[in-house]
C-alpha cells in the first residue's frame, strides 16, 4: 500500500468490524482470516478510510461486508480486474483483494495473472479451500486428483494448479502462503504483504467445514504440523520437525529432505532461504515442495522491489504535465482546436 | 496552357488501391485539404479486414471516398464523380459506382497482365470497351513519381511508396485544392525523416504539376466554399471526437477520466487517441480483455474518476454482465460501443448498427441503462459529453453508441468553445456526517459518491440485492421489488430532462421518417433531395434510444406513416413498436456501408403515396 | 386412542428452520411421500444465498413449502396450512402466511432465550397472544430423538442431527403418508453407515408415534389420491428433468451428449445430474467459466456432439459472444438458462423470469436464436427434449429458458416410454462426393453436419461472414444482406412446425391471459378459481418465444383485453406490443417467489371487468 | 495426437494446401509457419480427415483457412476452449490451436493455462510477435517493457509474460520455443509436439514485418544467432556459439555463461540437457535465459509422460459402461425412472 501515514496510532481491531452479522457456517476457516486482517491493519499506520476490500464471488468474497472499510463485492471472477482499475486510478489507497480458489483462479484466472504481471500494487489473498463453497461443494482448480465432489462423483481427473507456483510464473514481486489455523504466521504475513511495494500475493490454507473438511488436515494438525511445515525465514537454513532436526538439501537441482547429525549433515549444508533473491529460481524450487514428500513451505516465498504499475503510470502523467506546463482553459481549448483549422467567415 | 474551370456544387471522389498503397492517408489528406479550402466533406473510408490481403486482389482494395461541396454535405455520396484506381482491382471492385461519364485517374503502371489477372479480369479493362462510357485518364504513376526524385539516389522500394502522393498532387489540381496542409502534414510525420519528407512533398508537387502541364483534363473544377456557420473549424472523425468528449467532460466535472479498454476494430482509435493525452491527467490503461475493460472502469468509478470503456460489439457482448453490477452498484460509466458488422466476428472493417437491441435489452435481470446514439462524426464530441453528464448526474452507466462509418469517417466541425461547455455536476460527497448510501438526491434519485479515502464514510457496496433503505445485502422479496422499480424510475426520469423533440418538415401529416444513428445524413440528404421533388416528409432523429422522449408518442401519432431505415434488420422499429400504439414501416439494409440517398428517396417515394 | 379422520381437497405445509436443519432434505422426503401416496404435489424451496447463515437468525431461515391434493396441483399454495418451525426464526420468518387457524408445529428445544432473540423477538412469541390465532402444538424434538436413540451410544450432535426426521414422521402421521419411501431413501443414502441408518430411522418412526401415541392434535387430515392420468410416476425436479431430456434426446438422435458448464445457482444441479450419467456415454466438462463452458460445447458440437450448456443469468451474459459464433457457424447447441434475480448477482436462489430480453435479443449484430421455455418441473423433460431436436434439425443454437422455482421444484411426472419419444433427425454428412457446406436442406435450410473424421469433407467454418455459396470468408455488401436474411428466415421458418397455439378457455371475447415458463401453474390456479367464480377468460401459455407462433397474432385480435403476468417488468409483454398491433396489460412482480394464485385473481377480476 | 495410423504414407504438403488465397503481409514470419506446419503433417502417419486446426482471433489465427484439414476460426481467445470440447468429445482427431500473443496471453490466458492444466491432448502454437498484428499496432502481454505503439505512445510499462516459462506454470507436460526464420528446427519441434501424447505448448518466435519489424533480430539474424540461440537437445551438455565454444554452467541455482577451455572448463562441468525431468526445475531455468545476459534456448524444454485428460475421460466412460452392461432402451427406461416410482391405475 501507498499513501502517507496519517494519525491513526489509535485504531484498534474493534474500528474494523461492520456491523453486518458475519455468515459463514460454524468452523469455517474464513472466521480467522477476517479476525486477522482486522488485528493487522490498524497496525499498518495507513487510515482507516484509505482501505478499500474488493472481491468477487464466493463464501470468501464476502468478506469486506464485515470489514468497517470502503468495500466493493463485485461479480464473479472479476475483483483484480475492478481492483487494478481502483488502484490505477487511486494510488493513494490501500486496496486489498479477497478472492477464492475458484473465484481468482477459475474464471478470475486472467485477470489474477495479468494484475501480478503488471504488478499492480494490490494486497491479493486468496482463500484456497479446495472446493467451490457457495455453490455448494463442486472441485475447483486447486482440488486435488481423484476428487469426489457432486460434479466429479467418480473422481476429478484434473492436474491442480499451484497458486503459489503459477503467482510467481507471472513475474510476482512477493509471493506468500498462510494458513488459517495459525492467527500469529497470517499475521506476519499479512503484515509483510501489505508493507510490500507492488503486488503481493498471499495463499492462505482455509479449511471449509461444510464441503471439503480436513482438507489440509495432513499440514495443518497440531500432531503433524511441525513435521510438514517448513517455516521459511530469510536469510535462515531451512530447517524443520518437532526439534528443527530435519532440513532441505539441494542435490544438484533436487531439494532432498535431510536430518541433521546424520551422515555427517550439518546445518550449513542446507538451504538458506534468500526471499530477496533477483531470480526466482529458489522461490519456484519452494513452490513445489510439498505432501507426502517433503514439507509444505509456509511463509514469504519470494519478495523483491520493483516500480509498482500504478505508480509508474502517475509518475509518467506527473512528468508530462510538468514539462507541458499547467492545464488551463487554454490547453483544453488548444486540445480541441488540434493541429489544423480554418476560419469561415 | 489555359483550361476551363468548372464549377460544381458538389464532388465525389475515391481513392482506391491496394492495403498497402496509402489509400485512407491518401483520401485523409484529401479531405482536410478539401475542408480547408472552406467546403462541407464527409468521408467514408472502406478497408479489408486483413492488415495486406494479397497484393493485386480485389480482397485486398482500400477505399476511401469524400464528397465534398459548398452546399451541405450529408453523406459520403451515392455515386462517384472520379475513382482514383491505383491498380486493376481498384478499378474492378468500383467500377459500379462511377457515374456515366465520370473521371477515371489509372495508374498504368500497375497495369501489368499479372495485375490485371489477380484482379479477376481476363483481359486489360482497357482495350475490353468496358471504360467506354467513362473519361479515362491514364498517368503512370511510378514513373512519374521516380521522374521527381531521380536526384535524390533514394532506392526503388522507397519511390514506390510515394506513388500516392502523385495521385494526391493531380487530385488537388483537378479540383483546386490546396497543396499546403499537406505539405505541412508531411513535414510533420516525416519530421526526423528529412529525405522522405523532400520526396514525399517533391511527388506531390509533381502530381500537381503534371495536371497543369500535361493535357490530359479538359477542364478544372472549382467547388465554392459552403456557408457553414462562422467561426473555427477543424477536421474531425467521430473516434477523435468521442476522445475529445471525454476529455471536456472530465475537465468540465473535475473527475479524472479513466478509459479502461481492450483494441478492437473500429473503436481501437479512441485509445490511441486518449493515450497521448496524459498531459490533461487521463490514465488509459489497456486490459487483458473487455471484461476488465469495463471492470477496471468500474472500479475506477468507484474510486472517483470520469470512467469510459470503449469497444465494439463481440467485446460490448463481454462485457454485458459487468454492466449488471455497474447497474447494481449506481457507479457512474460511460460505454462507447463503436458498432460493426455481424453477428460474432462478422464484418470488423464494416459499418452496422446492430447492437441497438444489445445496447437496450442485452443483459440478464430489469436491467435498464440509458442509450444515446451519435449522428455524425462531430457531433460523437457532443454525445459523449452528453453521456458523461447523464452517468455523472444520474451514478449510472450509460452507454453511447457510435458506428464505423462515424468513427472513421470525418467531416469540417465548428470547434467549441471550451470555456461555454456546461459544467457537469457530480454527487461526491464531502460531508460524513449528513453521508449516507441510501440517501438520494429528490430529483435523480442518485445516491451520493461516497469516495473511499474519505474519512468516517466507510461503506460497502456489491451486486446482491441490498435494502432499499439501509444498504445492506438483503433478500426480501417487496425489497426487490421496491429496488427493481426504483432502477427502472431511475433510467425513466432521465427523459424529463431532454429538449423537446425536433420534427424536421411539418409536425403531422403523412410520412415521417424516424432514424437514429448514422443514417442521420443519408435521410437529410434523402429529405432535402425529396422537398426538391415537392414531396415533404417529416423527420425526427433520435439521439436518446432510451429511455425515448415523453414526447416522441405524440408525435408518431400524428403521422399516417412511420418509417424507420436501419442498418440493420430492424431494430428501432421494434423497440418503437414495443413502447407505442404504431405500426412502423422498415427500411433495412445490411450492406456494410451507410445508406445511399437514392435507397432513402425511393422508399419516401414509396411511402408518400400511402397516406389514407 | 383414536382421533377422527378430516378428508381434504388439498393441503399446504411448509418447513422451516436453520440451513443446518437439514428443513431441503426433509421437505423433498414428504413430496416424495406424498406423489407416492398418489397426491398431484407441487413444491417451492426456498432458501438464502449463503451456505450456513448465523444459526437462529432470519437471514438463515431455509424453507421448504409443498402443496399436495387430491385434485391438480398448479402451485405451491399461497398460505400454509400447516408450518412446521423448527425454531423462532422460521416461525417468525413464515407466520405471514400461514391462514386464521392454521396448525404450527415447533420445536420448543429451540426456543431457548437466545434463540428466541436472534429471530428478532423482544418476547417468546408463544407468550405474547401472537399464536393466538392458530393451533400450537409444541414439541421438544431434540428430546424425543434422543430418547429413541439412547440406547445407541451415539454422540449428542449426530442425535441433534436426527431431529428433522422427528418433524418428518410426524407429519407424515398427521397427513398419512407413509414412511416407507423415506426409510428407503435413508436406508441407501446411509448404506455404509449403518449406525446413522438406524438412528435416523427410529427417529423417523418415533415422531410417527407420537403422533399416535401423545393427545397433540384434534384430528389427521386425509388427501385422497389425485385423479392422475394411469401410469406410472416419479417425483422429479426441473434440473433432474431437464438432465435426462438431455441424455434421452442424445440416446434418441445417436449424437454423444456434450455437457459444457460453470457452476452457478440454481443451475449447477443439471451439472450434478450428468455427471452421473457416464454410463450413457455423457462427457460432462467443469469448464473454467461460462465463456469456456458455451466455448467447449461449440466445440464438441463442431465435432459431432449433441452438446449443451447450463447456466443462470450472469453467466448467460458471459455466453452472449460465444452465440453470436455458434449463430455464425451453424452449430447445434442447446443453451439452458435457469433463471434467478437480477440484476447482477441479484437473488441468486430466487426465482424471477427477467433473462427473456437476454434470450431473445442479448446480442451483438443480427443475431436471431430460438428460445423456448419451460412451464413446471417435469415439463423441463419435454421442453429440453424439444430443443434439442430444434437445434439438431435446424443446424442453430436453442435457449431453453427455466427458472429457480422450476429447477428445485418437485411433481409428479408420468415418466414417458423412452420408445415412444420421436426419434429425432440430425445432418450428420457421411457422403464426401455430394458434400458442400452450402448445400442446404430445401425446407429447414439447415448446412450439412460434416464431422471432422470423414475422408474427403475437410472443410473451414468460422465467424466472419461468409460467402452464401462458397462458404469462404466474404466482406461483400450485398453477400452480408443475403446472408443476414438467410439467418433470419432460417430461425423464422421453425414456427411452421408449432402445433396450432392451445387456447384454454374461450377462443375470443373479453380477457385472454398470454403467460410464459414457471407461472403457468400459477395462471391454472386462478383461472380454474375464477371459473369457478362465474368469470370466464381465455388463457395461452407460450412454449416458443422466439419465433412466436404463427397464429398468435390473430388470436390476441380476438380478446378485448390481453393480460401479461411475468415474474419481471414486463419482458413478454413489451416482445408482444412490439410483434403484433396490440396494447397489453402488465401483472409484473418480482418478489424472488412464484405468483400467487391470489394475485392473478385479482388481476382477472380487475381486467375481466374491461370489455369495450 | 491420437487416433490409428492410417494410410497417409501418400500425402504430400500439397494435400494440405487450401484453395484460399493466403492474405498476410509480404514478408510476414506466419508464412514459415504455415509452410513448416503444411511439411510436418504428412510425416505423421495421421489421415488429413483427422486434423483439425482451431484459432481465434488475429492475422495468426486466420491460419485454418490456409490448411486443407478440418478447421475451425472461432472468436478471439477462445480457441483452447473450443479445442478442450472438441478433443474431449473426439479424442480419436488431431487437434491443433493456433494463437497468437494477444489472442492466447491476453483475452485467452485463461483458457489457454486451464488447458495446459487439464493435459488437454492438444497442440498448441503460439505466434509470438509480441504485438497485436491484425488490431494493426498495440502492445501485447509479451511486448517489451518500454515499448511504443499505438496505445503506448509514452511506452509501455507493463511486464511481459514469458510464453514458455508460465505454461511450465501449469504443469505443461511438453512445452518447446522455435523461430519462423528456423524452418528445419520448426519442423523438428512441430514433430515432437505432435507425437507428445498430451498438452503441447509451442512458443514460435514470429515477425511482424508491419508493425513489428525486427522485434526478435538480437536473437535470430544470421549474423548473431549462434551466440544467441541456445539449441537444446535432451542428454546433451549446452553449448552454444559459432563454433560451440561457450555453455551453461550452473553456480549454486545461478546458470552461468563460460567458455570451454577458459579456467579449465571441460564439457563435463556443463548443464545437461534432461527434457524428462520430472520436475520441471531445469525447464523453469531455461525459460528464463534470453537476451542479452544468456542465449535463448530454443527447442524442447520439457516433455513428460501424463496421461491426456481426454484420454482419462473415455477410459473411465468405458470402464462404467464395462460393468454396467449395454445401453439399450431398458437402460434408458430404468435412467427415466430413477429410484422410486409409483402407479396410477
Ligand atoms: C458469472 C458467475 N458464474 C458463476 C457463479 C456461481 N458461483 C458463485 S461462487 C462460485 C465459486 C466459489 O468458489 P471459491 O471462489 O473457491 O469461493 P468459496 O465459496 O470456496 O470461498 C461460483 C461458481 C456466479 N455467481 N457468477
Ligand atoms: C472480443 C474481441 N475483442 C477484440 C477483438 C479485436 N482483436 C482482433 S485480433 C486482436 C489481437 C491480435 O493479436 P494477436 O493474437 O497477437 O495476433 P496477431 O494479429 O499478432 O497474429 C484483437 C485485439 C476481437 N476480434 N474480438
Ligand atoms: S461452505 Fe465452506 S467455505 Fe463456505 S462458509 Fe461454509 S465452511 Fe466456509
Ligand atoms: S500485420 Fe504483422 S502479423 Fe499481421 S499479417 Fe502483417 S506482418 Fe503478419
Ligand atoms: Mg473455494
Ligand atoms: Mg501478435
Amino acid at each position: 500500500m501507498s499513501g502517507q501515514v496519517a494519525e491513526s496510532a489509535t485504531l484498534t481491531k474493534k474500528d474494523f468490524v461492520s456491523d453486518q452479522e458475519v455468515r459463514w457456517c460454524p468452523g469455517c476457516g474464513d472466521y480467522s482470516i477476517l479476525s486477522q486482517i482486522q488485528k493487522v491493519l490498524p497496525e499498518l499506520g495507513v487510515p482507516k478510510e484509505r482501505y478499500a476490500f474488493v472481491s468477487g464471488i464466493g463464501c470468501s468474497s464476502r468478506f469486506p461486508y464485515y470489514m468497517n472499510t470502503y468495500g466493493f463485492h463485485t461479480i464473479h471472477g472479476r475483483a483484480a480486474a475492478v481492483a487494478t482499475g481502483l488502484k490505477t486510478a487511486r494510488p493513494d489507497l490501500s486496496v486489498w483483494v479477497i478472492t477464492g480458489d475458484g473465484d481468482g483462479l477459475s474464471i478470475g484466472g486472467n485477470h489474477l495473472i495479468h494484475a501480478i504481471r503488471r504488478n499492480i500494487d494490490l494486497k491479493i489473498v486468496l482463500f484456497n479451500n479446495r472446493i467451490y463453497g457457495l455453490t455448494k461443494g463442486q472441485f475447483s482448480p486447486t482440488s486435488e486428483v481423484g476428487k469426489i465432489t457432486k460434479s466429479t462423483p467418480y473422481g476429478s481427473i484434473e492436474e491442480p494448479f499451484n497458486p503459489v507456483f503459477l503467482a510467481l510464473a507471472c513475474n510476482a514481486t512477493f509471493v506468500a502462503r498462510t494458513i488459517d489455523r495459525e492467527p500469529k504466521h497470517m499475521q506476519q504475513v499479512l503484515r509483510r504483504a501489505a508493507e510490500h511495494k507492488g503486488v503481493a500475493f498471499v495463499e492462505v490454507l482455509q479449511n471449509c467445514s461444510v464441503f471439503n473438511d480436513g482438507a489440509f488436515e495432513n499440514i495443518t494438525d497440531k500432531k503433524v504440523k511441525k513435521e510438514q511445515q517448513l517455516l521459511l525465514e530469510h536469510g535462515r537454513p531451512m530447517r524443520f520437525g518437532p526439534g528443527g532436526e530435519k532440513g532441505i538439501r539441494m542435490r544438484d537441482l533436487t531439494p532432498e529432505v535431510v536430518t541433521l547429525g546424520e551422515g555427517g549433515i550439518a546445518e550449513d549444508d542446507l538451504l538458506v532461504h534468500d526471499e530477496a533473491a533477483p531470480e526466482p529460481t529458489l522461490a519456484l524450487l519452494l513452490a513445489r515442495l510439498g505432501f507426502p514428500v517433503y514439507p509444505t513451505p509456509i511463509g514469504v516465498l519470494r519478495a523483491v522491489d520493483s516500480m509498482p504499475y500504478d505508480r509508474a503510470v502517475h509518475e509518467k502523467i506527473a512528468e508530462i504535465q510538468k514539462s507541458a506546463g499547467p492545464v488551463g482553459d487554454a490547453a483544453m481549448q488548444e486540445l480541441l482546436s488540434g493541429r489544423a483549422t480554418w476560419d469561415v467567415e | 496552357m489555359t483550361q476551363t474551370v468548372q464549377p460544381l456544387e458538389s464532388v465525389t471522389i475515391r481513392f482506391a488501391g491496394d492495403s498497402g498503397d496509402g489509400m485512407q492517408l491518401t483520401g485523409t489528406q484529401f479531405t482536410n485539404a478539401s475542408a480547408i479550402a472552406g467546403n462541407d466533406v464527409a468521408t467514408f473510408p472502406d478497408y479489408p479486414a486483413e492488415i495486406r490481403a494479397p497484393a493485386g486482389t480485389l480482397a485486398g482494395v482500400s477505399g476511401f471516398q469524400v464528397n465534398f461541396g459548398s452546399v451541405d454535405i450529408h453523406t459520403p455520396g451515392d455515386e462517384l464523380d472520379a475513382l482514383v484506381a491505383m491498380n486493376p482491382a481498384g478499378l474492378k471492385a468500383n467500377l459500379d459506382i462511377l457515374k456515366p461519364n465520370g473521371v477515371i485517374v489509372l495508374n498504368t503502371a500497375a497495369f501489368k497482365a499479372a495485375n490485371v489477372a489477380k484482379a479477376g479480369y481476363t483481359e486489360d479493362p482497357r482495350g475490353d470497351g468496358s471504360l467506354d462510357a467513362f473519361q479515362v485518364v491514364e498517368v503512370d504513376m511510378n514513373k512519374l513519381a521516380a521522374a521527381a526524385v531521380s536526384d535524390m539516389g533514394l532506392n526503388s522500394s522507397v519511390v514506390g511508396r510515394t506513388k500516392n502522393m502523385l495521385a494526391l498532387g493531380l487530385m488537388c489540381w483537378l479540383y483546386e485544392r490546396p497543396l499546403e496542409p499537406t505539405i505541412d502534414w508531411i513535414t510533420r510525420k516525416f519530421a526526423s525523416k528529412g529525405e522522405l519528407a523532400e520526396a514525399n512533398i517533391r511527388v506531390l508537387k509533381a502530381g500537381h504539376s503534371y495536371g497543369e502541364t500535361a493535357e490530359i483534363f479538359h477542364s478544372r473544377f472549382r467547388v465554392e466554399p459552403a456557408k457553414l456557420s462562422t467561426g473555427t473549424y477543424r477536421s474531425i472523425t467521430g473516434n477523435q471526437a468521442v476522445a475529445l468528449g471525454a476529455v471536456a467532460a472530465s475537465a468540465r466535472s473535475g473527475r479524472p477520466l479513466f478509459l479502461g479498454s481492450y483494441p478492437i476494430t473500429p473503436a481501437s482509435d479512441i485509445l490511441h487517441e486518449l493515450a497521448a493525452h496524459k498531459r490533461f491527467g487521463v490514465v488509459t490503461f489497456q486490459a487483458e480483455d473487455e471484461i476488465a475493460g469495463v471492470c477496471s472502469s468500474i472500479g475506477a468509478a468507484y474510486g472517483g474518476s470520469l470512467a469510459i470503456t470503449t469497444t465494439s460489439g463481440p467485446g460490448m457482448a463481454l462485457k454485458s454482465e459487468a454492466l449488471g453490477l455497474a447497474v447494481k452498484a449506481e457507479l457512474p460509466l460511460v460505454i462507447v460501443n463503436v458498432q460493426r458488422g455481424g453477428p460474432s466476428t462478422g464484418l470488423p472493417t464494416k459499418t452496422e448498427q446492430s447492437d441497438l437491441f444489445q445496447a437496450v435489452l442485452g443483459r440478464n435481470g430489469d436491467t435498464p441503462i440509458p442509450v444515446i446514439a451519435a449522428r455524425s462524426p462531430s457531433d460523437c464530441f457532443d454525445a459523449m459529453y452528453e453521456a458523461c453528464g447523464i452517468a455523472l448526474e444520474y451514478m449510472m452507466p450509460v452507454i453511447l453508441l457510435t458506428d464505423g462509418y462515424l468513427a472513421n469517417g470525418a467531416e469540417p466541425w465548428l470547434i467549441p468553445n471550451f470555456g461555454e461547455l456546461p459544467q457537469l455536476a457530480t454527487h461526491v460527497w464531502k460531508d460524513a456526517d449528513t453521508f449516507h448510501q441510501c440517501k438520494r438526491d429528490a430529483d435523480t434519485l442518485a445516491r451520493p459518491w461516497g469516495l473511499p479515502g474519505t474519512p468516517g464514510m466507510e461503506h460497502r457496496i456489491g451486486g446482491l440485492e441490498t435494502d432499499i433503505e439501509t444498504g445492506n445485502v438483503a433478500y426480501g422479496g417487496p425489497n426487490h421489488q421496491e429496488m427493481t422499480d426504483l432502477r427502472h424510475e431511475r433510467v425513466a426520469r432521465i427523459a424529463r430532462s431532454y429538449a423537446p423533440t425536433e420534427i424536421d418538415g411539418p409536425g403531422r401529416g403523412g410520412l415521417l421518417i424516424v432514424s437514429w444513428g448514422s443514417t442521420y445524413g443519408s435521410v437529410r440528404a434523402a429529405i432535402e433531395s425529396s422537398r426538391g421533388d415537392g414531396i415533404d416528409v417529416g423527420h425526427v432523429h433520435l439521439r436518446h434510444l432510451s429511455p425515448l422522449p415523453r414526447d416522441l408518442g405524440e408525435i408518431l401519432s400524428g403521422f399516417d406513416t412511420v418509417l424507420v431505415p436501419e442498418m440493420n434488420m430492424g431494430q428501432l422499429a421494434f423497440l418503437l413498436q414495443a413502447t407505442y400504439p404504431v405500426r412502423v414501416k422498415r427500411l433495412n439494409r445490411v450492406e456494410g456501408r451507410p445508406f445511399k440517398r437514392s435507397e432513402i428517396l425511393a422508399a419516401i417515394r414509396e411511402h408518400s403515396g400511402e397516406e389514407r
